[in-house]
């Protein structure tokens, strides 16, 4: 891949701009014996927490027009195991390592984030604040502002990794999450987790899934991701990372000229593994057909 | 593991609203031992967006699979023609561990169950066994591949209505054969009340057995843990690596008489 | 239709659950020469304002995966024609007449509300509150319960009208909103309105809308309606009417079972104008071969 | 208007990427004249969800459209089969006008463009009438139905590689049709670019030109409002019923010389 494709978020710069998005491709390792994960922009690694989570009750996936609903509850080895055995293996490999890491306290992700930053081989930290925190009434982090803006102050202070805030599309007003983050000290931003959905099996007049409630990903939230990239990048001025069902390279490019500098790919893995590292290679000939750089492409649609 | 983008060779339609899909594996093989399973998504755009898993009939220079049209999926892949695209990732999952201590083999399909177990009795038959197999459906539109099953092993055929063979559900044969005396193992694959059903009639006889399960799943390969199902010690197996074909044990505990 | 499909809502008694959502079936006269539109539960006509308006810029519907974009704006004939030339049609026809209608400012919604109060031939009022409120800053009714309340409190004391009011998913604690239009005196909640998305032109690198951002709809939503119609049920005791994404009976049966006491039916009605009639006839032979009426299905996923 | 559940009777392939279906219409036909077009949708579950507006090449106990693939929707009718089900809505909207005071009919297609005209054409043959007819495409492949056009009227093809016919623009002959000085009616249909420089060269030559316009569509009836165009004083027409054939006055304004 060549410079054309290089992409510079702050103090991370990336081959390519196509990251794997948090639990959609373990924790990478998985898929080296048949995916060349060197050359990926990155991997962003299963959800991290302190202690390892054993997740929710099944049914945990089921699909949705467009998309599907997922309640896996965040299952994940836990730091131990992945500082141990899993960051090494990564290492090994040479992939760039976005640690994606989640809690639901604001002591929790000090703690974590202090521990991830003794180590080598990690990119950048990515915090999913999507997580009801447990001592302010549940609420989650990620759906006001002052929330989110104190969790990644708190985890700033302890940490010189890139910083990396994960955006809920459920917050009432996204924009003000962003600024948020961004005047409490984030490198950048990355967004659209998912949307809680529902589906009900009406044969068992149950919802589907064992949680009742998952959360939405897939090209159905393609739409919504976008917009909210667009509305982010007039807020801020920190890079974003885009993602939302992005599944061709047509996606992709979507999102680079809403305003992200970098996308990430989830669901669309499950039926393509290799699907980043081709939309890499796509993006790379529509680029130079046109003699353009991922960097002209970033924002270019906000134009009128 | 492989990623294929292969096509498909061959279709045919060995039951109402089933097809059997062969394609062309890549240069070298699939390799594979039956009970293991391949991940398959066609040309489809947008919806649905996940691969569907299904067992191997067969593997080698072609692979093939048994497709049952119950949802939009599986509607999507039972309708299409030869030289269409397919998208085939696999082999996965562990499969059945063929005993080779001389006990005889039990298979005992409920449905599309049928599929892994036609693979498992064409490979014991290539070891010189006969196995025994039991084949359950609802009625007789619902028995696909009985006739080749009939080539490699000793086939009784139940039906709920009684449209062929005998009346009745799959455990009566399956009782009548643990009581003959022989030792015996089962493997079995087909509907979760199935296959609880004959892990209790073999626990019974403290005759060892095999399950396959099914759990809707996205990755097929141990990364997304959708795939959990929960295990008497209050944890979780997952069927994509753990399984598909479990110890009846691990999933439904031990004896507790 | 039978017994078995009649639905009460409050002061409001439907022949059947499905009514054919706002700004899909124009005012409902235009179908009436191929759909029998009195036996349709209702028809909730196009957005009606004070003045009539024309509309925003050109293009103004796009697709998006399973679903669709639209940025109509509100183009409407304006109270004065409606109660002068279309509501007496809709009399003529029998239809049973849910009157869909928006403002930027509370006092503009409560001169609408009063003024159809003095009409004949309205089975209810339906208040649109995903509108910027001009004089509170552009921030739209429907985001904050506090907003709610007071537009849907000062039109309540204008009109003995059955009042329905539609909330919107951009509301970050959609249960927050419901409970607020409660105790402002709703008799009934219509939910959900659109949310907001964008589609990029990849080609001429600008959004694809005219207006940059539509309003998505259709089967890719399906999963956020339902998900908070099973929310909404648990905090408020008024009756719901589920929408979003319905395109079959299925879909129907699903904002039934999460706690929809009637549906409404938007974008389907592009592809088949007489979805509604189908479906109700479907829900009949469904809910007779189980011997259930609409009434047992309410809410019956809710369980444990 | 009906709103018809139909079948696909017969599909035939006029030129690359080009599809014309034909499906039986009700127990009465389909009335309609050129220029006004169907809402059209195949059983394709949730993705696309909005139908497609297509011209109606014919109408009557058979309907008749052409289809160009160039986007989902599009693709899914164009590989569509005799007997695949169909649900079709029309005929919507107004068509063309025809003038019945002796002018000389003048049609002018690009591309896609050249259904609506092809069943005006048959439509003046059957009154008795030779329309002179231009048709432009890039290349030869975009040519669909010109030999059918041939048998009716008389066709001045270009393209702009020169493949077939006059290399450039089809203004050219257009320009030359209405120096000859013969009072003529220009009636056209193609992209918008085409359609404004054939209404200037009508309009510089004082002849009354009928454009048929299109513009993405929901409903096709004029209840969504989403197929607005605007208008140069400001307001909005709607393809859907004010059109799709519109006086190029009405969208283009009155000549300002
Ligand atoms: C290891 C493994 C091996 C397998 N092997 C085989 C095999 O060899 N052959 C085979 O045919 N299958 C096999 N299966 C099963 C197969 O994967 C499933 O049948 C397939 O995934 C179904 O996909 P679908 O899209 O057709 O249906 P899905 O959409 O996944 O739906 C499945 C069922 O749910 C129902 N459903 C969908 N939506 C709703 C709703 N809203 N309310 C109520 N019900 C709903 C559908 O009607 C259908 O009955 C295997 C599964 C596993 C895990
Ligand atoms: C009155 C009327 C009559 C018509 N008559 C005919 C006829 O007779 N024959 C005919 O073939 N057509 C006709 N059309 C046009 C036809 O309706 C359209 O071609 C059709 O709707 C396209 O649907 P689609 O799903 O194939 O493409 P769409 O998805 O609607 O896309 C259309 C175009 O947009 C592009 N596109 C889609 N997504 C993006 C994106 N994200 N970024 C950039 N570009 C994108 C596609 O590549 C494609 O080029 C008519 C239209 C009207 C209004
Ligand atoms: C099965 C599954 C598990 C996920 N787990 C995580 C997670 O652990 N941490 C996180 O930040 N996001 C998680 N996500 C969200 C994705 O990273 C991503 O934000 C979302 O799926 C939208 O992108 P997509 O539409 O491309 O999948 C998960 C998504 C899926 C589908
Ligand atoms: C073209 C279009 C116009 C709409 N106009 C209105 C409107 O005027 N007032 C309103 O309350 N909702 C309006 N809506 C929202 C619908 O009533 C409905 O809430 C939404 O489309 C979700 O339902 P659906 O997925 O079945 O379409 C409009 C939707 C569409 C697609
Ligand atoms: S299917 Fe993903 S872990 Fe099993
Ligand atoms: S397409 Fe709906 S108004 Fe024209």
């Amino acid at each position: 891949m060549s410079e054309r494709l290089r992409t510079s978020l702050g103090p991370l710069t990336l081959a390519n701009p196509f990251v794997n998005a948090s639990g959609t491709y373990g924790y990478g390792v998985e898929y080296a014996s048949f995916v060349d994960v060197a050359r990926l922009g990155g991997v962003s690694v299963k959800g991290i927490s302190l202690l390892p989570r054993p997740g929710n009750s099944p049914p945990r996936t089921c699909e949705t027009s467009a998309g599907m609903l997922n309640s896996i509850g965040l299952a994940n080895i836990g730091i131990d195991v992945f500082l141990a055995e899993t960051l090494p293996q990564l290492r090994e490999l040479g992939v760039t390592v976005i640690v994606n890491t989640f809690a639901t306290s604001i002591e929790d992700f000090v703690e974590l984030a202090a521990r991830f930053d003794n180590e080598t081989g990690i990119a950048a930290l990515e915090l999913n604040i999507s997580c009801p925190n447990v001592h302010a009434g549940g609420m989650h982090f990620g759906v006001s502002g002052a929330a989110a803006a104190e969790v990644t102050g708190a985890v700033r202070a302890v940490t010189d990794l890139p910083l990396m805030v994960k955006l809920s599309p459920e917050a009432g007003d996204i924009g003000e999450v962003a600024r948020g983050v961004e005047s409490a000290g984030a490198d950048m931003i990355s967004m659209i987790n998912t949307i809680r959905g529902m589906v009900i099996d009406v044969d068992r007049r149950r919802p589907m899934l064992g949680q009742k409630m998952g959360g939405m990903s897939g090209p159905a939230i393609k739409p919504l991701g976008v917009r909210m990239v667009y509305e982010v990048f007039q807020q801020v001025s920190i890079p974003i990372i885009g993602m939302g069902g992005i599944a061709s390279l047509r996606d992709a490019l979507e999102y680079l000229m809403a305003g992200a500098t970098a996308v990430q790919v989830g669901t669309a893995n499950y039926s393509e593994p290799g699907i980043s590292l081709r939309l890499a290679d796509e993006l790379e000939a529509w680029c130079s057909e046109r003699d353009l750089t991922v960097t002209d492409l970033v924002g270019c649609a906000q134009g009128d | 593991m492989k990623y294929l983008h292969t096509r498909i060779t061959e279709v045919t339609y060995p039951a109402r609203d089933h097809a059997l899909l062969r394609f062309a594996a890549a240069a070298e093989d699939i390799p594979a031992v039956p009970g293991e399973f391949v991940m398959i998504r066609g040309d489809w755009g947008c919806h649905p967006v996940l691969p569907r898993a299904f067992s191997l009939v067969e593997s080698g220079a072609h692979g093939a699979v048994l497709v049952k049209a119950i949802g939009p999926g599986t509607q999507l892949l039972e309708s299409m023609k030869v030289d269409d695209e397919l998208v085939v990732f696999g082999a996965l999952g562990k499969g059945y561990r063929i005993d080779d201590s001389g006990l005889r083999p039990v298979l005992v399909a409920g449905g599309v169950g049928v599929a892994p177990l036609l693979f498992l009795a064409r490979e014991l038959a290539a070891r010189g066994q006969r196995p025994l197999f039991l084949y359950g459906a609802g009625t007789e539109h619902d028995l696909p591949l009985a006739d080749e099953i009939a080539e490699v092993a000793e086939l009784i055929i139940t039906t709920e209505d009684g449209s062929v063979g005998e009346q009745g559900l799959i455990t009566a044969p399956l009782q009548r054969a643990l009581q003959d005396g022989a030792d015996s193992i089962v493997y079995t694959c087909g509907p979760n009340g199935m296959l609880k059903a004959v892990a209790g009639v073999s626990q019974s006889h403290n005759t060892p057995c095999q399950v396959a399960l099914e759990a809707p799943m996205a990755c097929g390969m141990g990364t997304c843990k959708g795939c959990a199902v929960p295990i008497p010690d209050g944890s979780f197996k997952y069927v994509c690596y753990d399984g598909p074909v479990f110890d009846a044990e691990v999933i439904y505990g031990a004896a507790d008489e």
